[in-house]
């Protein structure tokens, strides 16, 4: 099964890539872009059966844990559409 | 001869880039501001490395919109030579100069050290000063120099030999314990399909003095400045470098 | 200005103490608004005010010939001829390293980057001294790569050379690691800047970075001790903006050199509040400023949090009215945002309006040097006689040498650096002629003769068994390893890391700590020109040991003073430089193999360290030695073996030692004011005369062979036949290694 | 407007740090973690109106000429809910 993770910056957290993307964006003639933040995304594909609970508590802890640094960035997990939330 | 060193918001070997052409070499260098629509009619353009943009987003991918980088393609169109060193590689990759991509390297980790490389083309014009085989020590720095093109464009870029350098043993030999960040093919440094646009991963700038360890890579300035004179005998006048940026000699 | 009521708890919550609000109060001749207590508050931390430290470092030692600034500004300066001059400092970033280790240590390094150009000075190098719990703690693991690519990250992008610093493990810094970060800088002497509000009326511009909620709280943040609630602060984590800096420093310093700036003060700890106070305080002025001017990043931003807030890469400059547009073109040229906050006033308050009311209206002067100064209780520490009661001599010799050299080659202090330092860009700007690895790293200047040598240097193991020979230790190794490398000391900067100074014990290792380097200073002629204290380096009770790590700045007149650590040729003689006396007390072999940190080292003696450093000097000059190698933690061997393995695989060593200790002392043993010579032959003689006329011990110990092999032959027995090969690979692969051992076993620890 | 747009590396190409992430995932015991694909994910607060064509095309211009390098990457692009993709 497929699974998505995005990890984003804390709203608060300065985010020097995307602020500078927005410039050149900007500096491209789009102005329209107000704001851009910059994350990461993960693919993940995962042998177990996602519809225990176990096995999505496993993958919350090395989302939490692993691949997002919990001081300055929040996360958010896409489960499989057959997954309920 | 005149050179001109591009300076990108972020170029951080711009100025040893400009002292080796000036002060080792001894040409009318000056430096080109990223804003700049004209090339000043220098003979020779050096892409510097560094973080253009802080190398944020991908690197080299915010330079390449700079209005420079307008004039550097036409420049190139014409038959000028462009040497893309490093952040300047991925830059002229980006513009669409050169092929390919870099990827982070393989070990994840920023590599500064000093490393090997054989010389695979000593017919170019950056070339020249080197013997067929020869190899050669200078410096790489960089996180992202894993280079990646299709394989259909390898077999293609090879069977053209279009591949200047690569990362090699102390003896020659390219290998896979010779490869310090996961290149395809080992491959340090391309030309273009012409023949006057270059890019390398390691930095020639850095090892053009005695005195920091290695001369090896001022062959590649040689031969450019050689094959300037030989397009065009005439030696040109000195002028003064563009107005505002002479605080950047310092 | 409405009076706020303040409760106890909100000022100790600010980290101040009944009697520092009643002095607020007195100052202010009423109660504190709320934004008024916050600004207090940060210059009154002790990372700001030095309170605990200031009495003491009256006692350091900040004039010479040289010195052209000494402490009190934003960094020193002291002249090095043809019309230059050095400007440098120390700075810690310790606490944001423990909370967030990639980006506490890249805000550690562009913090320390923009107290340099503040000067009008332009950086070319960094060192980092770091200090870390052992790394079999995932924890510390993870500090360590966390704080390396930090390092690097930051210095690498930025575009200024990290060329060496050094590397420490303890256990004492787990839960405190130290991350100090050394910055060197050149100006021109007729061209130096200063913090300074100078000439009422002036406006003053805020420059770089957009202001944001981050780090607020950071500068009391580092005055506190850590427990379980440190978790709880992480929100004020600041991010670094590498790029962002590179164009503040190019716009500061081409802004500088046109003639445009008055003042000029980069915001790092407290900011706003700082930057305005002090700059007033400095000039004698003050400064009234419109929050509602200034560059915000985020929306509805209090008066509290826009003074408190530490987003980095900032700067407040003041500049003539008539140059205020050249200025703001300058910095709208590097697209960097900028604007006219304020103006200098002539009566010596800082005035903080918002919306057009006053928020905060506070006098300069006692705000920025008026905090109280403390001369706290200091006690000798408890721990000292037991520890130092240890007879270290009763420790038993290895049994088997060549896994006790293999051992010693690859315990995380001994071990070669390569893995830090390959991630840090060393040669950025081709001026490292002498990078990491070597004594001391030398630097190049364009188009001048003179090249520049640097040093950073501490033994806390010293240190902590007797403080202040321990700091007269780390200055002298710091001269030392200068004169090894080719050149003469100048003066040196210095930053002291402690635990909490409300604890009387920390106060007298201070204490201690100050005064021997003030003694070794004085001996050794090298002044102080600053440097930053780091307090409350301490976790539920555990403090780091004293580490002052000094930064040294010397002249290397000409480059053939060069000398490398490097053995170069075979058949050159091996020389012992210095005194005999050498003890396992506190020396990494005691550590490595007893896991003690034990007994009394043997201490420096200041003048016989200078005639040693004196007869070095000359002989390397002189060129009759081929290389120097300062003899430190490992003792000869491992300094003899270094000297071979700089030269891999070239060339091996046989070392022939006579001596009435034991193999162990006389080969690990460690002692003060020792060098590692080779020289050729022909020399030997000159060498033995020289020595002699000038009263120091010099003794032949061996030769450099072509064997590729390493042979110790200790009192006409030979006790170690091994591959050069053999010990290379453990010593240059180890720090890889023991990080992958610690990877490895996270998996069974921690997440099964 | 919020998009969101997803960039990731072509599936020819190798993925060092996720490869990597995978590696250390199946050493701390997580051996359902078949395979880890590390892309960038982007937010951008945009002021046009989207459900004009002419404004997605821009955002897709600068999706693909900007945020993502044909050589290397893929991209996927989120509209806000109301806007049919
Ligand atoms: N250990 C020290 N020895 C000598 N001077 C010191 C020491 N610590 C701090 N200083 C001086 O005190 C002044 C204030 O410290 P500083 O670290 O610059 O504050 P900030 O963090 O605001 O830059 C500086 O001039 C510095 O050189
Ligand atoms: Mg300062």
């Amino acid at each position: 099964m497929m699974l998505r993770v995005f990890v984003t910056l804390k709203p608060s957290v300065l985010d020097p890539q995307g602020m500078t993307i927005q410039k050149t964006l900007a500096g491209l003639g789009y102005s329209q872009v107000e704001e851009v933040r910059q994350g990461k995304y993960f693919e993940i594909r995962w042998a177990g059966d996602l519809s225990a609970r176990e096995e999505r508590d496993k993958v919350e802890t090395i989302v939490a844990r692993v691949l997002s640094n919990p001081v300055i960035e929040g996360y958010r997990i896409e489960w499989p559409q057959e997954i309920p939330a | 001869m005149k050179t001109g060193v591009v300076v990108f918001p972020g170029s951080n070997c711009d100025h040893d880039t400009y002292h080796v052409l000036k002060h080792v070499l001894g040409t009318d260098a000056r430096f080109i501001w990223h804003g700049d629509a004209h090339l000043h009619d220098c003979d020779v353009i050096v892409l510097p490395g560094g973080f253009s943009y802080g190398d944020y987003l991908r690197t080299g991918a915010i330079a390449r919109f700079s209005p420079v980088m307008q004039a550097v393609k036409e420049f190139a169109r014409r038959g000028g030579f462009v040497l893309g060193i490093c952040n300047g590689f991925q830059i002229l990759q980006e513009a669409g100069l050169l092929p390919g991509a870099m990827l982070r390297n393989r070990g994840l980790k920023f590599i500064c050290r000093p490393v090997d490389l054989r010389a695979e083309r000593t017919d170019l014009a950056f070339t020249r000063a080197y013997e067929p085989g020869q190899v050669l020590r200078m410096p790489i720095a960089h996180n992202e120099g894993s280079f990646y093109v299709s394989p259909e464009e390898l077999n293609h870029l090879e069977r053209n030999g279009r591949v200047v350098l690569r990362y090699s043993s102390p003896s020659g030999e390219v290998c896979d314990a010779a490869n310090p960040n996961g290149s395809l093919n080992n491959i340090a440094a391309l030309i273009n399909e012409e023949g006057n646009v270059m890019g390398m991963m390691p930095h020639p700038e850095r090892a053009s003095e005695l005195c920091l360890g290695s001369e090896d890579g001022k062959g590649i300035f040689v031969s450019l400045l050689k094959a300037v004179e030989s397009k065009n005998p005439r030696i040109q006048e000195s002028k003064n470098g563009p107005r505002g940026l002479s605080f950047l000699n310092s | 200005m409405i009076p706020t009521d303040i409760s106890p708890e909100t000022i100790s919550q600010h980290g101040l103490t009944p009697e520092e609000y009643q002095r607020i109060c007195e100052i202010l001749g009423r109660q504190p608004t709320f934004t008024e207590l916050g600004i207090f508050s940060v210059m009154w931390s002790e990372h700001c005010s030095y309170k605990s430290s200031k009495i003491h470092l009256r006692r350091l030692p900040h004039q010479g010939p040289c010195v052209v600034q000494g402490p009190g500004e934003n960094a020193g300066v002291v002249d090095i001829g043809d019309g230059l001059v050095a400007v440098f400092k120390i700075e810690s970033h310790n606490h944001p390293s423990f909370i967030e280790p990639y980006q506490g240590a890249a805000t550690g390094v562009g913090g320390i980057i923009r107290d340099i150009f503040t000067m009008g000075a332009r950086p070319i190098a960094l060192m980092d001294a770091l200090h870390f719990g052992f790394i079999d703690d995932p924890k510390n693991r993870m500090i360590l790569e966390g704080v390396v690519a930090g390092v690097g990250g930051y210095g690498n992008c930025i575009g200024i050379p990290t060329v060496g610093g050094q590397t420490v493990f303890s256990r004492h810094y787990a839960n405190n690691p130290l991350v100090n970060v050394f910055c060197l800088g050149i100006a021109r002497r007729d061209q130096i800047f200063y913090g300074r509000a100078t000439g009422v009326g002036n406006p003053v511009i805020y420059v770089g970075a957009r202001t944001g909620r981050d780090g607020i709280h950071g500068a009391t943040m580092a005055s506190e001790e850590f427990d379980e609630r440190s978790e709880e602060k992480r929100p004020t984590v600041q991010v670094g903006d590498p790029f962002l800096e590179k164009l503040l420093l190019e716009a500061c310093l081409e802004a500088m050199h046109s003639g445009l700036v008055v003042g000029i003060q980069d915001m790092g700890a407290a900011g706003l509040t700082c930057s305005t106070c002090e700059m007033g305080s400095r000039a004698g002025t003050g400064v009234e400023i419109e929050l509602d001017r200034v560059p915000q990043r985020e929306a509805g931003m209090t008066a509290y949090e826009i003074m408190l807030s530490e987003s980095q890469e900032r700067m407040l400059l003041v500049t003539r009215e008539e140059n205020e547009p050249k200025v703001l073109e300058i910095f709208t040229r590097w697209g960097l945002d900028a604007a006219t906050i304020g103006r200098v006033t002539g009566d010596g308050m800082l005035r903080v309006l918002q919306s057009g009311t006053i928020v905060a209206e506070v006098p300069n002067r006692p705000l920025a040097d008026g905090a109280p100064v403390y001369n706290r209780p200091m006690k000798r520490p408890a721990y000292l006689d037991e520890a130092r009661a240890f007879g270290a001599d009763l420790v038993a010799p290895p049994r088997d040498w060549e896994q006790a050299v293999i051992r010693m080659m690859s315990s995380p202090n001994l071990c070669r650096k390569r893995w830090i330092w390959e991630q840090y860009d060393h040669m950025v700007r081709t001026n490292t002629l002498v990078g990491p690895g070597a004594d001391a790293s030398i630097l190049r200047l364009k188009g001048k003769e003179r090249r520049l040598a640097i040093s950073t240097d501490c033994n806390p193991r010293y240190c902590y068994l007797d403080p202040a020979a321990g700091a007269r230790a780390a200055v002298a190794e710091a001269c030392r390893n200068i004169v090894c490398s080719g050149g003469t000391p100048l003066a040196a900067t210095n930053c002291l890391n402690f635990a909490s100074p409300e604890n009387p014990e920390t106060m007298w290792q201070f204490s201690q700590t100050v005064d021997g380097i003030r003694e070794a200073c004085q001996a050794l002629g090298t002044p102080i020109t600053g440097g930053n204290v780091s307090f409350y380096n301490e976790t539920n009770g555990i403090g780091v040991y004293p580490t002052p790590v000094i930064g040294m700045v010397g002249i290397v007149e000409r480059e053939s003073h060069i000398t490398p650590a490097a053995f170069r040729e075979a058949g050159d003689v091996v020389l012992l430089l210095g005194p005999e006396e050498v003890s396992l007390a506190g020396s990494e072999y005691l550590e490595v193999f007893h896991n003690r940190v034990e007994g009394v080292p043997v201490p420096v003696r200041l003048e016989l360290e200078k005639r040693i450093e004196s007869f070095l000097g000359n002989a390397v000059r002189e060129g009759w030695v081929r290389s120097a190698h300062d003899c430190s933690e490992g003792g000869l061997l491992v300094t003899a073996l270094e000297s071979a393995l700089l030269a891999y695989p070239r060339l091996g060593i046989e070392l022939r030692i006579s001596s009435p200790l034991m193999p162990h002392q006389a080969l690990f043993g460690e002692g003060p004011s020792r060098v590692v010579l080779s020289a050729p032959e022909q020399n030997l003689q000159k060498l033995l005369d020289r020595a002699r006329e000038m009263g120091v011990l010099l003794r032949p110990c061996g030769r450099v062979t072509s064997l590729k092999e390493v042979r110790v032959v200790y009192n006409d027995a030979d006790i170690l036949s091994v591959q050069v090969a053999a010990i290379f690979e453990t010593w240059d692969r180890a720090l890889e290694s023991w990080l992958q051992a610690a990877r490895m076993n996270e998996t069974t620890d921690e997440h099964r």
